[in-house]
């Protein structure tokens, strides 16, 4: 594997095995759209108490915007708002700003490769921007 | 035989990789980038403007450009060619030049499923404008424009006819030259955008008998930033200009200006010289070669890559009775942008995503392809390595 | 010093000439010539499309120039850069997009009498279309733009204010930034036209303050085909797009588009990428020589050079307070084209015509000039070369 | 005098001393204009049985276009219409064309080097097409 190479392991095996791609219709719906890639998923998260208890996504994406949103579900579960919005945000200074990931960014780190692969920095980004959008929304 | 037909292009020798991207935009021959760097060095100037040689020689290398433009195209006379910045712009200069003036409301405007988007918004807008309609021709059961629904749509209404050569996303020939006949009986002039088709089929807009032709420089060997409209004289004459400045102009007063001929009328500013300088270098080139023996050689390759690509089980999009060097396809359930990215890492350059054909998209029900095209530049080798790609990629994303 | 400074500048190894039409376009340094034969070369590709390794590099360098581009313009941000094939087509871009859904009837838009064709006919037919005023500010007694004429005519029917900021007729530098101000108080945004200051003076947009400022890469040492406009955010993201095509939309469907934000909202189709490139080398050619040493450099040679035009009793035309690099005159009663052309014959390039301001020279009387233009490879030696090359026409005319 | 110079002594001299140049309102009256360089003459040619017995022209030209007007009159004088306007248009021939010049042509012939000024072949063929417009008017 060269140093440029996308494909991890981490985002190989949430490709094909995500954690929370399921249909389940409990909770706050996000649509995450890439109108120029064609790229669509629904996410649905269920926020109880200010906190996210339950994450899930269903649709079509690349193995990029796939798997990264399944990380990152996995990363804001059992988070509350500020706290989720926190975590997206850091991993998107990482991810659209080439800010270099803090330990605590875990596993979503293997994304910053998109830097070299720059039209698909958007697939790393789907998700997360959808869904930083929809928790500020529900801080106001 | 193999690589050396890559000789020519110094990009293989400085960066090995496989390039199957030619609809996207070409390779140049060192002879294209010496004759502009040369022009800088040794013959710069402006043109038209100057009285002193090196205006005097660019002017003329500018004006024999057109004259061999013309002669590429055979086109009657030099005068109906127009330099553009590309396939785009001379596009968008019929769009609000020719058609604005003459569309009224509930006139219709022809188009088909198959085209680039700078083939269908400029219609969309326009339309849209002037609340016009646009006609949108479907696809029969080979994937091929509908011609028997061109018929049906045609009718004094109709106010162009607008159509691609050649499909960027299935590679397929359109019968342009019917079309073209059917349009015209129905008295309905036609554009034909001939992005696709420039670098690969010979094009002769006499016996096409359409009334505009654009193409890009950067997707025949040349350089970027130049282009070509063809019109038909009667039709440049009666349309005024595309934009306003120096060069264009006879007469300027406080009140108002009186305008050149064609083509001169639509070349506003200082024009992308050494761009023109580049495309001569380009169309010679081609001409060496001779458009025929570039399609049957390109026609032997694409032939060879899509055989290969059925055997190796992707799923070919559109079957063309007609194939110029373009297919598209999809690999497994694989995404086309992991495609892409996974060939790329082994240094192979194809393209993935909705090649700027959103609506035809949508009209197949895919998202997105993976595209390789043939340019002249390419060889068995390549289609050799692609497939190779194409196992590696499986193996990758397995 | 004797031309060492033209060693930068292949043409002038190659044809040794006198060189003084700068301000119709400059020669291009080695640096500029070899990036862009470099980047076809070695690195070419299509930008924004390609989901591989060239064609991302093409994408970087091309973004990374608007970026440049905005340091150098000292833009808040690279979004408010747009490319553009050049001044005129940045200007109509304004025209097309900017200003004509704001314009009602009887609106008015105000320019001067020096303007370039390239900012007077763009407004001029503009107003005629929709029935608006196209105010045209004459000079006052030193030949400047008349700056009480400004403030009498500034109203709320005034949409636009178009100014060149230095004249390519008299070589004045206009007070642009007042002129900014006076208009903004009144509340009308102000397109500054930059052809000919983008070479020679320091150019800051947000100390000017204006709303548009258009330039052309030829006329800075760098390749034709290629210029930029600066819009400010606020103006570019409310402004419809200028031409439909790939690259800059986001969705279409059969019934509507979508498009992008600024600046790839305005650039349609495959860009210039190596003039873009070229661009890059010219704009890093003069920040390596430092704008304010160049001009200081110019001005000495220009201002040798307006004493000596003076001295040999030639007529000057216009006596700017601030004179840029520009000089015109006449020389006793021979034609202006006469003059250029045995110039021409002792290989001295000058211009003569009316130099796309053909309103102006209407308001001078006169049908034509003479022009010579300084860049930063001029030296006293060329001055030297003119007044002899003008002793020799005297003797050929007499 | 280099072979590609435009200013053979003929020309000088006709744009110094022109033999024609004077106002004379005695005729058809033909305005020759060019506003790319503002060059205006008003030319005045008299015709009497159908012939051209007098011809002047006046206004403002380069050296080129006022000799080139200059020796054109001289030339066609005395000629009968069709006769002048084979005589012109053998003149453009060369001029616009780069015909080789026939021997008939006769001094006109120092004009052909406009061909190694491109921008200078209209002041060449000004006074020449403003007449040929005319008289081929007359003659229909
Ligand atoms: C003042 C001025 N404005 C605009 C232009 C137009 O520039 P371009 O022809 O490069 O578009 C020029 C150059 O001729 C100019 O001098
Ligand atoms: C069919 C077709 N039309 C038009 C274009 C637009 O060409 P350009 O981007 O060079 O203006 C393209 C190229 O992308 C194309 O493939």
């Amino acid at each position: 594997m060269k140093g440029t190479d996308l494909y991890h392991p981490l985002i190989l095996k949430h490709n094909k095995n995500p954690l929370h791609f399921k249909v389940d219709n409990d909770g706050d719906k996000i649509n995450a759209y890439n109108p120029i890639c064609g790229d669509e998923f629904q996410i649905v998260i269920s926020i109880e108490n200010n906190k996210i208890n339950k994450a899930s996504f269903h649709g079509y994406g690349c193995a990029v915007s796939k798997s990264a949103l399944d990380l990152l579900l996995d990363r804001i579960q059992n988070l509350d708002i500020p706290e989720a919005v926190a975590e997206i945000e850091k991993y998107l200074r990482v991810i659209e700003l080439d800010d270099p990931p803090s330990s605590d960014v875990y596993s979503l780190a293997v994304f910053q490769k998109v830097k070299f692969h720059p039209a698909r920095r958007e697939c790393a980004t789907l998700g997360a921007n959808a869904i930083l959008r929809h928790l500020r929304e529900r801080l106001v | 035989m193999k690589y050396n037909r890559k000789v020519d292009f110094p990009i293989f020798a400085s960066s090995p990789h496989v390039y199957l991207d030619s609809a996207a935009t070409t390779h140049k021959p060192e002879v294209v980038i010496r004759a502009m760097a040369d022009f800088y060095r040794n013959h710069y100037g402006t043109v038209r403007r100057g009285l002193y040689q090196l205006s005097a020689q660019a002017t003329r290398i500018y004006e024999e450009t057109r004259e061999q433009i013309a002669r590429f195209l055979n086109a009657k006379e030099s005068a109906e060619v127009v330099f553009t910045s590309g396939a785009t712009e001379g596009i968008n200069l019929v769009a609000e030049s020719f058609l604005k003036h003459r569309l009224q409301e509930n006139d219709e405007i022809v188009i088909s499923i198959l085209e680039h988007h700078a083939n269908f918004i400029p219609w969309q807008q326009l339309a849209r404008e002037n609340k016009a309609r646009l006609i949108i021709l479907p696809l029969d059961q080979h994937g091929e424009i509908d011609l028997t629904a061109l018929k049906n749509v045609l009718s004094p209404k109709t106010k162009l006819l607008a159509i691609g050569h050649v499909s960027n996303v299935t590679g397929g020939i359109n019968p342009v030259r019917q079309m073209i006949e059917l349009a015209h009986t129905a008295g309905v002039p036609v554009l034909i955008d001939g992005a696709q088709s420039i670098a690969h089929l010979k094009i002769d807009v006499q016996d096409l008998d359409c009334d505009f032709f654009a193409f890009s420089g950067h997707k025949v060997y040349g350089p970027t930033g130049i282009g070509v409209l063809f019109g038909k004289k009667k039709w440049l004459e009666e349309m005024p200009p595309y934009r306003y400045g120096g060069e264009m102009i006879l007469e300027v007063t406080a009140d108002y200006s009186r305008f050149k001929n064609p083509p001169h009328r639509f070349e506003a500013g200082t024009p992308n010289i050494a761009g023109v300088i580049g495309l001569k270098a380009a169309l010679a080139y081609v001409s060496s070669l001779d458009l025929a023996q570039i399609h049957t050689y390109e026609k032997q390759i694409t032939d060879h890559l899509t055989q290969e690509l059925r055997r190796s089980g992707v799923r070919i999009i559109g079957a063309p009775m007609e194939r110029s060097s373009v297919v598209s396809f999809l690999v497994d359930d694989i995404h086309p942008h992991d495609v892409a990215t996974i060939l790329d890492s082994q240094n192979i350059a194809v393209r993935a995503g909705h090649h700027c054909a959103q609506p035809l998209m949508r009209y197949l029900n895919i998202p997105a392809t993976v595209r390789a095209s043939v340019g002249w530049y390419n060889d068995l080798e390549d289609v050799e390595q692609l497939i190779k790609g194409i196992i590696y990629t499986r193996k990758v994303m397995q």
